[in-house]
Parts: C-alpha cells; structure tokens; sequence
C-alpha cells in the first residue's frame, strides 16, 4: 500500500476521527449524530463540535430506532448522516430502520435515491464488557442487502476507510473493534481514502493464507511472525470489507498456497468464517491440500468474569493450532 | 356535513379537491376488480372511504413538500401527484412503474414528487418523515413533511420516539394519524389506551381531532399545522376520524369473518366524504351536476387508460434484479451467478 | 419415521394448530398472543379463542418489541407465552428483546431460570410479497446464541414439531415457510412429538447428498425423484432444527455420498447453506468428491414484480444444475 | 426536608430504611475504590446519591413483589434483598456471585429475590417487568412489578409500547423513571420533550413527581402506585428526582471532562438524602447518634466483609462458560471445540 508523506504514529481512534474530520470539511452537507458525539466516550468525535458546531455535531436521545431511520429520509434530501452507535449491540434496537428501511429504500425505488450515511460503532470484546456490550453484529448485517459493511484493522486504514464511507453514496456500517481503539500506526497527514470493496494482503507468505478480520489482524500478524520460526510460510489477508467482500483476492492466494484458515471476531454459526470458507471451497476446491479450517468465538453469549469470557472468544493458540492443523492434517 | 366547504379557496381549487377524492375512490374501485380477477401479483391494501384525508392532506401541502406513507398509502400518492397510469404499472410490475416493478403496492415511491416512502412496515416510515424533516430545516429549506400513519402504527414505540425528536430539534414535520377505527381485525380501542390525538401532549406537541371525511376539517387542520412548521415552531399532531370500506386487505373474506357491526359500516357509509362534498359544491354554486359528472366521468376513463398502460407496459428484464442495490457499481459485489452487478443510467430516475 | 395410526392428510397450518391445540391442552400455562390472533390471518391460530378464550388467546397492539420481550418476563414468572410474528421481517422491529434479552437472560443469570418460550411466523417469499414481507430470518438468528430455531417441512414435522417447541424450556423460533401453508400431508390425529435438534432424511440416496430447507424440502424430493431418472440417485435431508444443528447426520450422509448440495431459502451471505457447507467441509473434506455447492437466493432484497422475485429467489434449475454440477464437476 | 419521615411506620422500620441507604452508600463507595485499584473488571455505573429512591420503592414491596433495574443497578438489588457479599463476588467475576460470574455489574439477577433483570441495554428491562406484571396477573396472583428506568430510557419506544399494553391490559406494573438529571454526560431537558411524569397521561396513567432524595415521599407515592396496582386498577407512572454524585460510569474523568456545574453538584450534595433522614429519626426519636453510628459501622464492615468473600471465592471453572444457554442438554448444538455442552444441577439455582 503506498502512504505519501508525512505519516506518524497515531492511535486508531484518532485517525477514524482525522477521516472524519477531512470529510466534515470537504462537504458542509456531513453532520455527525448520535448519543453524546460531543464528549465521545469511545472518541471518534470527540472535539468535533468545536470545529463544526452544535448543528453538524449533535447530541441524540437515547431513540436507536428512530435516529438511525431519521438518517434515511436526511439523506434523501441531501444530508450525508454519520451516526455513532456507540456499541455494536445497540444495532439490534434498530435493526428494522437498518435493515428493512436503510437497505432497501432505493433498491425497492428502482434505484430513485441515493442515500449516503454512514452507521459507525465501536464493537466487539473489550475486557467483560459481559453479553449485552460485546458482539460483533457484521455476521447478522452481512446478511442483509444493501448494506456496504468496513472493518479496518490499523490506524492507516481506519483514516482511509472512514473518507471513503462519508464519501460513498449508500448506507455504509463501519464497524471498530474494540481494542484497536488504542493500537498506533503510521498515518498520513493529509486527506486520504482507502478503496471500499479491497481486500489488503497485510504479509506474504506461501504455506497458509490465514484470513483474518478487525482486531484478530494484529494477532494474526503476531502469530504469522512466529510459525515463520517454526517453517510455516503464512500470508495474512485483511479483507477490511465484508459487503462487498473481495473474494478474487483471497481465492488468488488460496491458488497460491492451497491452505485456508480464517479468524472471525465473531460467534462461529453463520459468521463471515463460515461464509468466506463456504465461498472459498465453492470456486478453489480443486487447489485446497488440506481442509480449511474456521476460528471463531463459541456458540455462547460472551460472559462476564475473565476466565468465562477467555473460554468462549478466539485464543492465539485457536488460531495457531487450526494453521498448523492445515500443514499436518 | 356540519362545515361549510372552503368557499374562501378559488372555485377551481375547491372542484380539484373534489376531483382529487373522485381519482382516488375510481382508482382504487378499479384496483379491488383487478385483484379479485386475479390480476394484480402480491397484497392490496385499499383506501376506499378515507379519500378525505389524504386531498384534504396533501392539497395543503407545495409540490417540494413531503410525505411518508403507509401500507394503505395509493390515496396519498394519488393526492401528492402521483399519476394513475404510472401507479397502476407499479402494481402491475411493469417497467414504466414508479419503482420500474421493483415496489409493488406497499413500496411505492417517487421522490420527484416528494413521496419519501411507503412502507411494509406499520410505523416504520415514521422516523424516515421526521428525518427527511430535519434534513430539510438543517438545509434551510422552508419545506415540511407529512408523516401519515394509522391508528395501529400509534402504538409502535418509533412514533413516540419520533415526537419526541421532532419537538426538542421543532421539526417542521405533520404527524397524521388515520384512525379508520380498526387495526387488522381488531377496533383500535382494544387495543389503543387514551385518544391518539393527545399523545404529543407531553411533549409539548399540539394534536387536535378532526372529522377525516370532511376535506375541508382536514384541510384547515394542516393549514394550521403548515404555518406552525413553516414558522419553525415544529411539530403537530392531528388524528383524522375515518373509516375503509373494504376489508383490511383484499380477499380477507377467506378468513376475517364479521368483525365490523352491520349498522356501523352502514353509519360510515351514510358520512361518505365525496358525494356531501359534491353536493355542497354545488349548493355554493361553485360547480353543477355537470361539471360533477364531467369529473366523474374524465377520471373513470383516465383509470380505464391508466390499466391498458399499465397492461402494455413491459415487465423488466429479469436481469434488472441485480440493480439498484448500491448507487454505484459493486467490485466484488457477489451475487449465486456472479452476475456482474452494475447500475443504469435509466435505473436512475434522478 | 414411525406414524401411530389414525393418521389423515391434512394442511400444513392444520397441522400446526393441532400440535399448539394439544399444547394449550395439556397446559393451561400456554397462552397465545400476537396481532389478531383470534382471527389469524394466516390460520395458525384462527378459532383457538372459542376454546381457550380471551385470556389464552390473546390480540396485541403493534408493539413488537414490547410484546416479545414481555414473553421474557412473562415465562420467568410462570407462563408458557406463545407468541405469533405474523411475518418473518417483523422479527426485526424486536430485535433487541430476542437476542439481546430473550436469547440471553438465561445465560447471563448462570441458569437461574427457564424461558419456555415459542416466537413463531410465516416467514419467506409469498408470491410478490415484495422486499419487507419475504424474507426468512433464519440466518441472522441462527448467529444469536440462545435461540433454537426450527423450520418443518411437513405437515407431520409441523405438528410434533409445535408441540416440542411449546413443551421446549427455552426460545424457541418456530419459522412456517409460507408457501408451505397450504400444502397437506399425513399426520395423526393423536398428539405427538418431533424432537428439537434431529434432522430427517426424506430420502435415501447414494451420489449426492441434498441438504433442503423449510419450501425447499418438497422442491428438492421432486427434483431428485426426476434425477433419479437420469441415474443420479440424490439423499435428501431435512435439517427440520437449524439451531441446534443436527450436523452429524449431515456428516454422515456425506460421507456415504461424497458430495453435497445445500439449498437454503434465503439470502446467499452467511446463511444457513454457508454454515452447512463450512461445517461440513471442516469436519468430512477428505470423502468430498467434488466441491459443494451452495444454492440460495442472489444477495438482494426480495423484488415485486414476479419476473424479477424469481431472478433472485431459488429455482429448481438452480438446485438441478448443482447437483449435476457435483457429478460432473 | 420538607416532609415529616414516616412516623407512620414502626420505628424498627423507620430504622432500616436508614441501615438500607447506609448498605447502598458504602457499598458503592467501595465500589468506586476497587474500580480505581483497577480490582473490577468491566464497567461500573454507581448509584451514589440515588439511594432514596431504590429504599424508598423496595421497602414498600413485599418479598414476591418483582422489579427489574438498570445498569445502575447495585441500589435496587442490595433494596430488594440481594445481600452484599453475592454482590460482590459476581462483581469480581466469581463462582459465588448471583450469576456465577457470568452476569457482572450490569446483569446481576435473582429471580428467588423478585429481582427479574438487570440491562445492559437501556430501557430493556421494561417490557420484561411489564411481562412479568401479565404473567402474575394471568396467574391470578397479586404481586406487583416495579419497573426502574432512566431519564434517557423515556425516550426509549419500549417504554410507551408498555405503558399502553399495561393500560389496556391494567397491568400490575410501577414505571420509576430515576430522573438524575443526565443521559451519560447530556442534560436530560436537552433530549427529553416535557415532563416525564406526564408521559402516562395520554394512556390514562397517573403520574407523580417525587422528591427522589426523600426516601418518605419516595415510599408513599410508590404505596399509592401499589394500591392501585395490587387493587386491579392497572399501572402507574413515577418520576423520582434525584442526582447521581460520581461519573456516569466510574472511569469517565479520562474524556467526559466538565459537564455538570458545581453550584448543581453543590446544591445536591446539599440535598442528601441520608444524614438528612438520619437527622429527622434522631429528632423524633427513633434513633440516636449513636444508633446511627452503629448501624453505619455495621454495614460498614458487612461491605468488608463483602470483599473478603468475594476475593475469596474461586473463579468459575472455564468449561462453565458453556453451561446455561439451555435449560436441557442441547443435543448436537455445535461449539468451536466440539466440548459436549450440558447443565448442571448446581448451575440450576432454581
Ligand atoms: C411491524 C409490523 N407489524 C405488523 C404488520 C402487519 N400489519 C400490516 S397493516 C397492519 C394494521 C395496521 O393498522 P393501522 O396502523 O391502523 O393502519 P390501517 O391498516 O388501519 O390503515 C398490520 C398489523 C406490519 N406490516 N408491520
Ligand atoms: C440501547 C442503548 N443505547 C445506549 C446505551 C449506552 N448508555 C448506557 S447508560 C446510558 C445513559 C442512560 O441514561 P439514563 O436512562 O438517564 O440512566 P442513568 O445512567 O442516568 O442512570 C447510555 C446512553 C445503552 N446501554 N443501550
Ligand atoms: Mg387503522
Ligand atoms: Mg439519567
């Protein structure tokens, strides 16, 4: 990926809030909404308000349902709405306004409408967060149409994801994880975007072609980086996009390496583990040497206290068993 | 009728209204025909009997003003300016339908004519109308819209919701409830606490009741809530008493049985909304029996013309299925087939 | 399966009543609420009233989200709430209450208490039901840990099925594909069970196993009755329970077979054919002969008018064409 | 205070919603403490200052009377019988806590202590007390549910979906919204239309504001609501006034910055509501100082005591993580390892 200069090291959230901040003012018609984007607990947005004011950065009641359908007819009439959802749980309050209507207003209007927005949220597990603060939506909103779906998993495309998701004409859920909150990477200063719909191959290698998605991408890399002692050449693909998925890249390297695992931050049933593999066998059958093999959390709500929690979401040795598993079995 | 029809508007605008509610009921008599021929693909739900709420609505209302509809939403479009020939293809699933087949019924839209959305959902067009209203003031547009809805739909937690909103950003938004007495097949007061026209009282929102077959009740009522919008001084409420003639979906006879008293549906039908109207038109001198004939009859054969256009109207190309999903075309967008999925210029009616 | 005689063909929705009737029977608990389910537009649970009266049987306003999270608090203190959806989509509007707080209370409580609870619809396409009132749930639920999930194919299925699922201490989502409604079968007239979780082979065959779904069932036997001619003999199975998934008897089949074929009636991305195909490659690649296949609906919401519904849906020449796919391929 | 304390009821009484608010009090305060040695994992919301209004509600509720809370939840259960160390143990994630760790801060239930859930999602519990409400009342019983809910989560649909099938229904449920003036760090009269009080009237729900930081006024508008309840004559709506003194969640200093006026902060701890009270039972002489004392040295050590046990218990073994979904064996249910999930009979705790 070429970066042009000058970068430094920044957290992620700051560089979601960078992305954020270069669409605002390219385009007056960009307003920020949703619970407390003044202050921002999570802090995409946080400071925003200054800059922009109380109108383009404004406070919701506690109404998921109806602010996330309010964005489908402010976008008709010309808003580009970027909602934080403060969780990725709180999606399911709204789900009908994101599903039924967000989705499917302009294909069901024969195409009549653009409707730009874009629905962001921090998710996914962060220490006993317990239940109802913890999952991953993307396995349920994959499922629905119409949705475009990003998860980046560095500060760099962090940045570039959010101007492309501003930028985009459809509804857009962009969605990050948790823990990379706090993670740094080189990030350019000036305005960038990172291509919706492409997947980053984030290391080479030979023997596996490791998929991995939000926060498992770092832990990937980690692990990729100590197989390699061991003799096991693994290529860590990023696909950063979930809707559209870009499967032709990750086919290209299954061709190449002939195994398959993939990590989903996510419960394992109906997860994008079980769609890219589905996908995967389906159109690379013929060059796969082993089976490939799916890493994803328990079938279980996430639990509350430490020990439970570990048991049921993806362990580094889940994911390093199942690449080995690929080589030997 | 105990109003006195709006002889303060010019006579031609009190003989559209007239004519807005006689395009309605032709419109949907001809649409019950052609379902129970078997003629029309998926559910019709009809607006027989409510025409005086939907022209009393939206002949208040300026072109680039706004509507959200519901599932029994044709009167509504009808009245926004939707044409009869377009509509009818729609539900015939022709390409020369507002959504070029993609709609139907429960769907249709046409943002051209400020129809924001006619939804499957009960409510859920609600939110969509409250933020297409803050879309417009955040723009500095002076433009409102209305959010119709029935009396079922007032008991989905979005409307509550969506007042709530609406009142502390003052959103130029119209909150109309059609309480035609029944949701499904079941009287509203079963299951509906209190009357809906005081439910913005606690949020500070205006709502008044009005007589929903009395167009000229209705229009003043809207009248007042446009100013207030247009003032910025924000939402209102307004519950129209109306009732529908025919069941609530076409061919509920197979299963809905006699839920509505005899003597009740005979009541309504005596407080018809067109003929009193009609008749008030002409006892005020605006309009003769003539001239409410040659209405009659020029809207009867706009619907006739409306089913033959909507009959030779071509079905899309099955192929048109993969469109419109995204506004732009989606690399790596899979589809079963991998059918490339790209979007038409022609798919683009904006 | 063993019938007890006197067994009579009856409609699906027939059938699906039996099985609540000898539920409400057995039980005074069980209560029936939902939108007009006195009268029922779909039939599931017309006439129950005259029975079991207004208490047992029970309208609700339209409130979604209240009325299937009142079932939680409801079941906790005594009742057995059986609740009808009416259609599949409006599942979303109480997103929240079924998988944020039906599906988890009674893990988050360290298994306190039993929900015995049935959410059931008609669900699915319908004939130009347009995009909000035609399409299944199943794939997004199936990834809500909490939820079992059934979707009969039969009238006999439908009836032991519905009387499970009320007798069944947890959630349970009882999805009616509609086009089945009005199909008949054989069912008996006495009260008895299908048990949650175990899947039926419809039919026995030895080149390719066909796994169907809910509409697709008797599509499928069709299909491989015909198949059958061209000399490919194709076993059928029915998964009948979705979650819990009744993997090993898939597993099985293929293993006989060697090659698979899932058709699932809904969205392609993540659904259930993606979860089958996944799972069963991870745990039986070595006997597939040939790749599996996945046939399911294009990733579009479901359009009216019928030229273009049936572009995206499922076709018979869609499920012919791979399983042929996997013989000659 | 402007209102005399109860001396209605018997001093012993009196004396413990006292020892009740004091339990709440140092509970909290220990809380606050082990989150900053960073010794509780996950998030805490603390209910310090709020105490009236959880004593002042469950004291006036019989032990099969039901409630269910927030995620500000500690002051509701400790009032509703939920004893400290449990608490305390399920906060540290331990095999000993009501959950056996698998529920934290924001889900601690005890369905044998009429405590039917605690929500991480606001306004999730509402419909689930209003459900419990049916079922008792279906079941011919005549316990009562209290439903506790925020300022913010008024603006929630559930809870106006509830309100009406508690209406119609005449459901034996108690709506407290505790209004503490914020929703996380926004006033709420910046996101809230009216009074929330009002909020019941359009269903025909009585509703009352209440001086949330008196526990006697708390107490009596909830045995008014009871009454009614309890009488067949459906739900009622109370709005308790009151403030929380620590952060929205313990830890917000890092980004939430200065949102809250210190006149206010000042003007509420002024209003405390527990030495105040304290105060009025010494005057009429239910109590004195040194009964005071006593009791806050008690609960004092009982919350040290808490620590100890909950530090004590043992974590839950991790294959425990996969009890409990379901009530019986689940059959073929898949788990990433294949591990064979089943209940066990300790995990029941019913
Ligand atoms: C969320 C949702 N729940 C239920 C339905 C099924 N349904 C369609 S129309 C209707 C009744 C609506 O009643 P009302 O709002 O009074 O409108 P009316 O049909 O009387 O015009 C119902 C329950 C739906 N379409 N959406
Ligand atoms: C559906 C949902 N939206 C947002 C949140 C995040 N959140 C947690 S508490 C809270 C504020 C609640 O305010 P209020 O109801 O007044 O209760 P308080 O915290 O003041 O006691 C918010 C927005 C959530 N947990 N659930
Ligand atoms: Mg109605
Ligand atoms: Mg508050």
């Amino acid at each position: 990926m070429t970066q042009t200069q000058p970068a430094r090291s920044i957290y992620f959230i700051k560089a979601m809030q960078e992305g954020l901040r270069a669409a605002m003012a390219e385009d007056d018609t960009v307003v920020v909404i949703g619970e407390d984007v003044d202050r921002s607990i999570i802090g995409a947005t946080r400071g925003l308000i200054g800059e922009f004011g109380d109108q383009r950065v404004r406070n919701t009641p506690i109404s998921e349902a109806t602010f996330v359908g309010a964005c489908v007819g402010a976008s008709a009439v010309g808003l580009r709405p970027v909602v934080d959802l403060m969780v990725g749980s709180f999606f399911y309050v709204a789900m009908d306004q994101l599903a039924d209507q967000a989705a499917k207003l302009r294909y069901m209007s024969g195409g009549q409408v653009d409707l730009p927005i874009v629905y962001f949220t921090a998710t996914g597990p962060s220490g006993s967060g317990a239940a109802q603060h913890s999952e991953n939506p993307h396995p349920m909103l994959m499922n629905v149409a119409g949705l475009k779906i990003v998860m980046p998993s560095t500060p760099y495309d962090a940045k570039g994801l959010m101007l492309s998701a501003v930028r985009d004409p459809n509804p857009v859920v962009y969605l990050q994880d948790f823990v990379l909150g706090g993670t740094k990477g080189e990030v350019p200063e000036h305005a960038y975007t990172v291509p919706i719909g492409v997947a980053d191959i984030k290391r080479r290698g030979t023997d596996v072609t490791l998929v991995a998605i939000g926060a498992l991408v770092p832990r990937a890399l980690k692990i990729a980086a100590k197989l390699e002692k061991d003799g096991i050449s693994v290529e860590v693909i990023d696909p950063r996009t979930l809707v559209p998925l870009d499967l032709d890249t990750i086919v290209e390297s299954v061709t190449r390496t002939g195994r398959l695992v993939v990590c989903d931050n996510a419960r394992l049933t109906c997860s994008a583990a079980s769609e890219i593999v589905a996908a995967v066998v389906e159109s690379a059958f013929s060059v796969l040497k082993a089976p490939p093999q799916r890493v994803a959390w328990e079938n279980f709500p996430v639990p509350f206290s430490p020990v439970l929690e570990k048991r049921v979401l993806v362990s580094d040795d889940d994911i390093r068993a199942a690449v080995v598993k690929t080589m030997t079995g | 009728m105990t109003t006195p029809p709006r002889a303060d508007l010019p006579a031609q605008e009190q003989a559209d209204l007239l004519r807005q509610m006689i395009r309605i009921r032709r419109f949907e008599e001809k649409v019950a025909q052609l379902f129970k021929r078997g003629q029309l693909p998926g559910f019709v739900h009809l607006y027989l009997g409510e025409e005086a709420v939907a022209v009393g609505v939206c002949s208040a209302l300026r072109p680039d003003d706004r509507i959200t509809s519901t599932h029994r939403g044709h009167g509504h479009l009808l009245a926004k300016g939707a044409t009869v020939d377009r509509m009818m293809a729609e539900l015939f699933g022709r390409v020369d339908g507002y959504c070029r087949g993609k709609g139907g019924s429960m769907h249709i839209v046409s943002f051209a004519l400020g129809i924001m959305g006619t939804n499957g959902i009960v409510g859920g067009g609600i939110p969509i109308g409250t933020g297409s209203a803050w879309g417009d003031q955040h723009l500095g547009r002076d433009t409102v819209t209305v959010v119709f809805f029935g009396d079922g739909a007032a008991n989905q937690g979005v409307f509550f919701e969506s007042m709530n909103l609406a009142a502390i950003w003052k959103l130029p938004v119209i909150f109309v409830c059609e309480n035609n007495g029944y949701t499904e097949w079941t009287a509203t007061e079963k299951l509906t606490a209190g009357k809906i026209a005081d439910r913005g009282q606690p949020f500070g929102i205006p709502g008044v009741q009005v007589d929903g077959n009395n167009v000229g009740d209705v229009r003043r009522a809207v009248e007042r809530a446009i100013e207030r919008a247009r003032g910025g001084d924000g939402p209102s409420l307004i519950e129209a008493k109306t009732y529908r003639w025919h069941g609530h979906n076409e061919g509920e006879e197979a299963f809905a049985g006699a839920y509505r008293p005899e003597e009740e549906q005979q009541h309504w039908r005596q407080r018809e909304p067109i003929a009193a109207y009609a008749r008030e038109l002409i006892a005020s001198g605006v309009l003769d029996q003539a001239g409410w004939d040659a209405i009659d009859s020029e809207e009867t054969r706009a619907i006739d013309d409306a089913v033959a256009f909507g009959k030779a109207s071509p079905f899309p190309d099955a192929e048109e299925a993969l469109l419109h999903l995204f506004a732009d075309s989606t690399v790596g967008h899979p589809t079963v087939r991998r059918t490339p999925v790209r979007d038409t210029p022609d798919g683009d009616q904006r």
